[in-house]
């Protein structure tokens, strides 16, 4: 049965959860992906996704950023922001430090990690808005 | 290859769904979630063509999304089956690529 | 060693939204760099991107069309347009900043259908 | 540019104002880092800036070894090579040494 197969899942996010679905779409996809025993190798954040390692002033239970770090320390996901979205947007210093801004859980890398995921990977899926 | 085909938009707003529509092949699947569920009205300006393509085309409308819009079942095209999370999981295993329409 | 996969980026809207096409190119190019077959598919308000006539004085914008051109030299495998989406927006693609290979709509689904990974850029 | 105007740069070294460079602010600039320019210096200097002319785009340290290995051929297309003319990071002292910005994601 297809259902049954154990599959190795890219996911790239491209969206800013302030401005659109796309973010929190891919947190329950990823979610129900682990729950039904798949694996996770990488969520790659591009464009403006890289804004959801941001810690929101106003950070409550709620808040995507805590919901990603959280669900990175239980079942060890690899957050990755690409490091030049991530300079682009300010989040990150031109030496390529994170100056404190981001979420626990995250990290910088680049797009090499992306398409050497890719090449591990049986499943890459994009979300975007 | 098949295809696993997410629109996103809402077709009042975007021409997501029909250019989603005119590509995809046979074997694809489309999942309508997001603003995107709104095509799965009955009774609108997109119900024709969403229902002819739901003749040779695996539709699907994600539950969760509907819900959270305040839409249900009654208002909605009878052929095209929902799915929750773990459905949508499913789907991207049964279809090697995904494509986003937005 | 990973095997070698194909991968298929297909742009669908339209250029100036802010650093997409940079990120956009960057991201296509990477595949590029490790040698990796990649194919771009210009669909939609999409191939407004390649539209070589952008006069860009007194808007502030930067131009696409050099930019596009790394797609040439870094040998990126096809770069194709739907003959459908240039045809509706009156455009030739005699006049584009980029040779293209037209793919007719009806061809679009199994092209895609060939690659091993498939990026879709919105 | 004047030799007794000093070089405006910025925090990580880069040429503030790249239409001030000329071929002495380059001599001025490799000093900076330690590196005195020969014709093989020059020769990738010079291919970054028409590079950078050309496409108005900066690679990234991997597409730069592939575009110098189009351009210039595989015996300077390679690591080794370059990391021999510039050892403290090839593509960004090149950017740095011909005026132009650092690139993306370089670090």
């Amino acid at each position: 049965m297809v259902g049954a197969l154990i599959m190795k899942f890219v996911i790239q996010i491209d969206a800013s959860p302030h401005e659109a679905q796309a973010a929190n779409t891919a947190y329950q996809f990823i979610k129900a992906a682990l729950a039904n025993g798949h694996h996770i190798l990488l969520v790659f954040f591009y464009y403006d996704g890289v804004c959801n390692a941001q810690v929101s002033s106003f950070a409550g239970k709620d808040d995507l950023s805590g919901r990603w770090s959280a669900l990175a320390r239980e079942h060890g996901l690899d957050l990755v922001l690409c490091v030049s979205a991530a300079q682009r947007r300010g989040l990150v210093s031109a030496e390529g430090k994170d100056q404190g801004l981001l979420a626990p859980g995250f990290r910088i890398g680049g797009l090499g990690q992306w398409v050497d995921a890719c090449l591990k990977a049986d499943r890459i899926l994009t979300f975007t808005s | 290859m098949s295809v696993l085909h997410l629109v996103n938009a809402s077709p009042f707003e975007s021409a997501a769904l029909s250019r989603c529509l005119a590509r995809a092949g046979e074997g694809d699947a489309v999942l309508l979630l997001e603003n995107g569920v709104y095509g799965a009205l009955t009774g609108c300006r997109f119900s024709r063509e969403v229902a002819e393509a739901a003749a040779w085309l695996d539709i699907r409308v994600l539950a969760p999304d509907l819900r959270a819009r305040g839409l249900c079942a009654s208002s909605l095209l009878q052929t095209l089956g929902q799915v929750d999370y773990d459905g949508f999981v499913e789907l991207a295993v049964r279809h090697e690529l995904s494509l986003t329409w937005t | 060693m990973n095997h070698s996969k194909c991968f298929v980026f297909v742009v669908r809207q339209p250029p100036f939204r802010g650093d997409r096409t940079v990120e956009l190119v960057d991201q296509l190019l990477a595949v590029a760099a490790f040698d990796h077959p990649v194919d771009v598919l210009f669909l939609d308000d999409g191939v407004w991107q390649l539209q070589a006539a952008h006069v860009l004085e007194g808007a502030g914008l930067r131009p696409l069309a050099p930019l596009l051109r790394t797609l040439e030299f870094y040998d990126v495998r096809e770069v194709a347009a739907e003959h459908e989406s240039l045809a509706e927006r009156a455009l030739s693609p005699d006049g584009l900043v980029l040779p293209v290979r037209l793919l007719a709509r009806s061809e679009v689904p199994a092209w895609i259908a060939g690659h091993d990974v498939a990026v879709g850029c919105g | 540019m004047d030799v007794n105007q000093p070089l405006r740069l910025g925090a990580d070294g880069f040429l503030l104002d790249s239409h001030s460079w000329d071929e002495a602010t380059a001599e001025r600039l490799a000093e900076t880092i330690g590196i005195r320019l020969t014709d093989a210096h020059w020769e990738i200097v010079r291919f970054i800036r028409d590079y950078h002319r050309r496409f108005d785009h900066l690679p990234n340290a991997r597409l730069f070894v592939k575009a110098v290995q189009k351009e210039l051929g595989e015996t300077k297309g390679n690591n080794r090579y370059l990391h021999g003319l510039f050892p403290g990071g090839p593509l960004k002292h090149a950017c740095l040494i011909a005026g132009l910005p650092k690139p993306p994601g370089c670090l």
